[in-house]
């Protein structure tokens, strides 16, 4: 890999949409870069902020939260609560002096692989122009969220 | 119905055992992931996070895979397992009865999709193990949290629902009404027969569509185990698989349906002629009150409301008036049924691509361009022309006819997709206008698509009866003569590609053969149901191969051309697949399903009823009494909105609790992408 | 071109035409916007919707077709984006949105460029056209007719007398060209453009 | 007052004076007002597209630059030609589409200390500001002499509503803005079937042949379907077939007489402005014809109506399906 910055992304996706995007994406054969990580949830609806911080503390550079279309969604509406979290989320960070846009919400459909791919790959160049979030190094915020039983160094890759 | 914790085993104790199982999938993974290495660094590097054994190998879902990991838990003592392989929407199931089998709880294995969202969409291989190996350290620490769990199972209502009469619905609700269970037919119309109670003949065999629909429809109407609601819409569905309650509302016929015996008086008397744009395709009329054609079911008129003089201007009443049962009820209100179904199959169907949005082909300019709809009316005895194949003037025979293919499909400027009948509508267009007016027929197509059983063999017979075909895609239908010959007659303006010259063909009648298109409520169809559309606006299947009946929403089963254009073989395949999934629901009278239901830890509860108003499947209650709040797995469908809205912690999610995503959270940034050094 | 040709020409030893397999995407790429002309399902559209395909040695598709088999000389020596009038009826019509009409300028570049071209009347008038535009900065058909004509159509001028008459007689045509106030401005434009697609 | 910024075209000032002399006597009355480009130059019609494609949209595009430069506030650019219209809106559209071609560009313009943004500006044909800007009210309101019994044929020819990249048309083939606008000013809309089939454009200079039998082709129809006169949005359609009609005649032997004005002209004309200050008698195929029948104030009956199709004649027993949902579609917009 090239000693240019790569931005680690954690994505959050649900069980019915944007799961089924990344697959399809998969099925497809559609690149994107492999920066980011997706955990599985069943409903955008189901993200708690705490998540969000969580992963920033833990050394996520960005993160991606993925969902039904507004009026798409499994659970009828519950995505839409993930949007009002979401702005939130970004007053938040804001607060903590960082930038929103290492968050974004992306409204992916089961049918919309292609989609999914190009979100996360603009997403991915977004963060990396922003460089590193150096959260949890020098900054009293992360103690509040980062109480991680696991440090890095303990697991030499 | 509950979602019982198995209480011995409290979350990531260190006592965990675990193994990693990674699958090449042939070169489908092994290709891009350094398997062995990651296999290899898992056992190494995550033994202190309870990895005690990691494993690759060829294909983990196949027998010989499955059983690796038996022999593991049986004599490794594992009680987590983590399958590093394709999409859980794949082959969880097949990995968790592995687990079940050797005994293990088959909810504390965990899948880790490592050929979707790896292997097949990253080329950098190094990158690429990387991120395996991350993805794989993330499913640990999930597992690790992860607390065996019991299936929750629910009862299957052994009624179905049928949504659409079409000939794939037909199929479906005789099926399962034969098997002796009980089904509601829900139909728009006033009759049942869809789309194939419009057609003439039906290729490649060119027998009479109505001679073998009617007898189908037939007995749908008089089936003992069959409740027909036609000219009824379903408006609501609530509940989930084996329980749903359907809310339909019945539209007011204005006709007593006991009362009348379908004598057909009133029909003859109502003095109101309309345009018939469903049955007819807009070529002939209906009365004010009518049943769409003859063989309807049920035999039961409708009073078309929006044109009846009586609602018009409170007069007229003739129908009533002849009534010989008085079964004519002006006042007559809609009706809303609520039924329970265990299971639902749509059948809705499709619509003709409106040819009118192609102008250079002239439909609605030039009288003599007619769709394929209208030409089945039109070649249908039936019709409004007893099967006289002439011009809009209502007199003339065609002597040439050109039929042009791929109307509105493959087509990026409209329907970027192959509609599957046209070919095969057009060649049997070709035989029977040739037989029945020795027109010169041309046929201008781009590919012909005559794949599967006797297709090939009829394009053969069309080819030997001398029908001409072009092939090329029509540029223009046009009125403006250049010659003498051209005068009075449409001209077809064509490249005719294997000669490569530009032709301009006169003929008397043009026939597009319009492509099918979704219809066009869909998308709210889908909606109500909770199912999603393709990009094209198809109903979405399970899986494109391998479930091409069921959808991502348990209990809700799809049909005929609502999953994407096919003819009616394949239409009636898939109405009786349908069927005898939603068949073996009912025999196994109740299902297994995702105990993923939240739950509330009542001491940790400050009755603050933040959750109270998030759900929108009313599973949540408040006790004032005690002043906490209590969830009702039953209705709980899973989302885990209120787990995230919970300021105290209190509501737990199985399957998706904090502890688990926290966890995977750690276990995926373990290693960072740019820390991790290439691998040899 | 009819067939027996094709095979006579890639049967010949000293032609590479049938390797060239290259030349699809170098069209496409000297192509202004998105030109989707990989996309080419030969279905004829474009042949048929054009009006002056009859002149046409090849119809759109077939030169196509000819690109993606490689036959370069054969189709940059064709008419066909000569006889092409711009009316981008097979544009809208095409059912892989192709921008053909934008290939068709394409191909004339480079047929001038490996100067193929059969009859020198079209690329003499965009040459002579072009001339005067980058002279003046403006149009001057004054100067354009009677270039063109008398080199290209000595035998019309009589029947194109009482046009060329009307036009003059009712100021419709100027005997002097206007010119532009910034002609260096727009030279200097010119210039660097003309740089710029040579390096391309 | 509506503000536009106008982009003539070479045109304008010599073989279509009577396009701009009649453009300038109806702008005042509907209030629009133009305001030309200084130092504009030629679009390079379709000439230089096929010599070299940069130096090609770099002279286009260094008018967008003048333009904007120019504009003071408003983005709106006007071309009567459609040619004009056609380039502008191309090299704006394929500088968006393809922002490294968009970059080239600029580094040509750099050259001359222009640049343009693309998408800045808004391209417009003057028909379609007309028609959606102006609003068919405004004409109506202007109309002092309606054309009465003239049988017109709308013939728009193909870059205007082709390939129409901002979708500013009801149709590409049957666009139905022209009959619009010609009913408005009280004239009787010929059915014409190739109002988007080309003149023949600069064939006329390179295959003589093949641009006759394309004039041939629509004088031909419009002379079947008994017009007295066609009307253009065109400066080259105009040339074509009434500059060539006499070579076509002579070349196929035939005696068209089909003068072609345009659209302008015949506002102007419905406006009650006198035919000299609209350019009249300026065209080769005289429309003394179209005068005569204006001059001649024929008593307030209702004109005839258009002929009934065919089909209606023959009472027909199966209805057809005889709808334009492009005029529903357009209604809606016009009437504003």
């Amino acid at each position: 890999m090239t000693n240019s910055f790569e931005p680690t992304i954690i994505g959050f996706t649900c069980n019915w949409c944007s799961y089924r995007a990344a697959d399809l994406a998969g099925t497809a054969r559609i690149k994107y870069p492999p920066n980011v990580r997706l955990i599985r949830l069943m409903c955008s609806g189901r993200l708690d902020p705490t998540f969000v911080f969580k992963a920033l503390a833990n050394g996520a550079d960005g993160v991606m939260i993925t969902g039904c279309h507004p009026g798409e969604c499994h659970y009828i509406e519950q995505n839409y609560k993930a949007l009002r979290r979401f702005q939130l989320m970004r007053r938040t960070l804001q607060g903590f002096g960082i930038e929103p846009a290492r968050i974004r919400l992306v409204w992916a459909s089961a049918a919309e692989g292609a989609r999914f791919a190009s979100e996360v790959s603009s997403f991915i160049e977004e963060v990396r122009a922003l460089g590193p979030l150096h959260w949890g190094k020098n900054d009293n915020v992360s103690s509040a969220l980062t109480e991680a039983p696991i440090k890095k160094e303990e697991v030499p890759a | 119905m509950t979602a019982n914790l198995i209480e011995n085993t409290s979350p990531a104790d260190g006592r965990e055992r675990i193994g990693v199982y990674v699958c090449h999938c042939g070169t489908n993974i092994a290709g891009v992931v350094d398997v062995v290495q990651v296999a290899d660094w898992a056992a190494k590097q995550l033994k202190h996070r309870g990895v005690v054994i990691a494993r690759e190998y060829k294909f983990m879902c196949s027998s010989l895979g499955q059983e690796l990991i038996e022999k593991d838990i049986k004599e490794l003592g594992l009680n987590r397992v983590i399958v590093a392989a394709c999409s859980p929407h794949l082959h969880e199931k097949t990995f968790r009865t592995a687990c079940a089998n050797a005994g293990l709880n088959p909810f504390l294995c965990e899948m880790v999709s490592i050929r979707e969202q790896v292997s097949w969409v990253h080329t950098d291989k190094a990158a690429a193990t990387a991120k395996a190996k991350a993805m794989i350290s993330g499913g640990v620490e999930r597992v690790r949290h992860q607390v065996p769990l019991e299936p929750m199972t629910v009862p299957i209502d052994p009624t179905t629902l049928v949504v659409g009469g079409g000939i794939a619905g037909i199929q479906s609700a005789l099926e399962i009404a034969d098997a002796g269970f009980h089904v509601y037919l829900v139909e728009r119309e006033p009759s049942i027969g869809g789309h194939m109670a419009q057609f003439d003949k039906t290729f490649p065999t060119l027998d009479c569509s109505a001679c073998i629909l009617t007898p189908k429809m037939f007995s749908v109407g008089s089936h003992p185990n069959i409740t027909l609601l036609t000219w009824s819409e379903v408006e609501k569905v609530e509940g989930y698989v084996g329980n749903f309650t359907v809310t339909i509302r019945k539209k007011a016929r204005k006709i007593d349906e006991e009362l009348c015996t379908g004598c057909g008086i009133c029909q003859e008397k109502c003095p109101k002629k309309v345009i018939d744009n469903v049955y007819e395709a807009g070529l002939g009329y209906r009365k004010a009150v009518y049943t769409p054609f003859p063989q309807a079911i049920p035999n039961r008129p409708v009073v078309d409301v929006d044109n009846c003089t009586y609602y018009e201007k409170g007069t007229c009443k003739a129908c009533e008036i002849f009534c010989p049962t008085k079964a004519i009820v002006f006042d007559q209100q809609d009706k809303i049924l609520n039924v329970k179904v265990g299971n639902i199959i749509l059948a809705t169907g499709y619509e003709l691509f409106d040819a009118r949005r192609m102008p250079n082909y002239g439909y609605g300019r030039l009288p003599n361009v007619f769709t394929s709809l209208e030409i089945e009316r039109l070649t249908n005895a039936a019709g409004p022309t007893n099967g006289n194949i002439v011009l809009r003037d209502g007199k003339t025979t065609p002597k040439a006819v050109g039929i042009i293919h791929c109307v509105g499909s493959r087509d990026k400027n409209f329907n970027n997709y192959c509609s599957v009948i046209c070919c095969m509508q057009s060649l049997k267009f070709a035989h029977i206008i040739h037989e029945r007016t020795g027109a010169t027929i041309y046929n201008f197509y781009i590919d012909i698509r005559a794949a599967f059983k006797d297709y090939d063999e009829f394009y053969q017979r069309v080819l030997e009866e001398g029908t001409l075909f072009v092939r090329g895609k029509v540029a223009e239908v046009s009125d403006v003569p250049r010659t003498e010959s051209e005068k009075g007659k449409l001209i077809i303006q064509v490249e005719d590609t294997l000669v490569g010259k530009q032709r301009r063909i006169p003929v008397d009648m043009v026939v597009l053969s319009a492509g099918l298109e979704p219809r066009k409520d869909t998308r709210e169809v889908a909606k109500t149901f909770g199912i999603s559309c393709s990009v094209n606006g198809w109903f979405i299947e399970k899986h494109p191969k391998l479930d091409p009946i069921a959808t991502m929403t348990e209990g809700i089963f799809i049909a005929g051309c609502a999953q994407g254009p096919k003819d009616i073989p394949a239409s009636v395949a898939q109405g009786a697949a349908a069927a005898a999934r939603v068949l073996s629901r009912i025999e196994q009278k109740q299902m297994a399903l995702e105990p993923v239901r939240a739950s509330v830890i009542e001491e940790k509860c400050s009755g603050c009823r933040i959750c109270n108003g998030l759900c929108p499947f009313n599973a949540i209650t408040f006790h004032e009494d005690r002043m906490v709040t209590e969830i009702n797995p039953a209705l709980c469908q899973g989302c885990g909105t209120c787990v995230a809205a919970c300021p105290a912690g209190a509501i737990t999610g199985t399957g998706f609790s904090n502890d688990q995503i926290m966890a995977q959270i750690e276990g995926l940034l373990m290693l960072n992408v740019d820390q991790e050094p290439v691998a040899a | 071109m009819t067939d027996a040709q094709l095979v006579s020409s890639s049967s010949d030893p000293d032609s590479k035409q049938d390797e060239d397999l290259t030349l699809l995407k170098e069209v496409a790429a000297r192509t202004a916007g998105i030109s989707n002309l990989e996309m080419c399902i030969q279905c004829g559209t474009c042949g048929g919707s054009c009006p002056s395909a009859a002149d046409m040695d090849h119809t759109p598709r077939r030169l196509f077709a000819m690109l993606r088999a490689g036959l370069r000389e054969d189709a940059l020596k064709s008419n066909t984006p000569w006889i092409c009038v711009s009316c981008y009826h097979c544009v809208v019509r095409c059912p892989q949105n192709i921008h053909i009409t934008d290939v068709m300028y394409t191909l004339k570049g480079m047929a001038i460029e490996a100067k193929l071209c059969q009859d020198s009347t079209a690329p003499d008038f965009s040459q002579t056209f072009i001339g005067m535009v980058e002279e003046f900065g403006r149009s001057f058909e004054m100067g354009l007719a009677s270039a063109h004509y008398l080199k290209h159509f000595p035998l019309r001028l009589p029947s194109m007398l009482p046009m060329g008459m009307g036009m003059l007689s009712k100021k419709r045509m100027n005997l002097t060209p206007t010119r532009i106030k910034h002609m260096k401005q727009l030279k200097a434009i010119l210039k660097r453009a003309k740089e710029l697609e040579a390096v391309q | 007052m509506s503000d536009y910024i106008l982009y003539p075209g070479c045109s304008m000032e010599t073989g279509a004076r009577a396009y701009y002399d009649s453009l300038k006597a109806i702008s005042k009355p509907i209030g629009l007002n133009l305001k030309e480009i200084d130092d504009w130059n030629c679009c390079g019609a379709t000439e230089y597209f096929g010599i070299s494609k940069t130096p090609a949209y770099a002279l286009i595009a260094r008018n967008l630059a003048l333009a904007s430069e120019q504009s003071n506030g408003t983005r709106s650019v006007v071309a009567p030609c459609s040619a004009c219209y056609l380039n502008l809106a191309k090299a704006d559209y394929y500088m968006r589409e393809q922002p490294k071609f968009g970059r080239s560009i600029n580094e040509a313009l750099a050259a001359g200390k222009l640049s343009y943004t693309p998408g800045s500006l808004e391209i417009h044909h003057l028909l379609d500001v007309i028609i959606y800007d102006i609003g068919l009210d405004v004409v109506e309101k202007n109309v002092v002499r309606p054309l009465k019994g003239l049988r017109v044929v709308p013939y728009l020819g193909c870059m205007v509503p082709r390939p129409d990249y901002d979708h500013r048309w009801s149709d590409h083939e049957f666009p139905v803005e022209l009959d619009m606008l010609l009913k408005t000013l009280g004239a009787e809309v010929v059915d014409y079937p190739l109002k988007t089939e080309c003149c023949g454009g600069h064939m006329t200079q390179i295959s003589p042949p093949t641009a006759f039998e394309m004039i041939r082709r629509l004088i031909a129809l419009a002379d079947e379907r008994e017009a007295d006169v066609m009307t253009t949005v065109c400066p080259m359609c105009q040339l074509n077939i009434d500059g060539y009609q006499g070579e076509m005649n002579h070349f196929f032997g035939t005696n068209y007489h089909m003068p072609i004005l345009f659209f302008t002209q015949l506002m102007g004309l419905a406006f009650g402005i006198e035919p000299k200050e609209l350019g009249f008698g300026l065209e080769l195929v005289s429309a003394r014809n179209v005068l005569d029948a204006i001059g001649v104030q024929a008593p307030p009956e209702t004109p005839p109506a258009p002929p009934k199709r065919p089909r209606k004649q023959e009472g027909l027993p199966m209805p057809s399906p005889l709808i334009k949902p492009q005029v529903e579609a357009l209604k809606k917009v016009v009437t504003k």
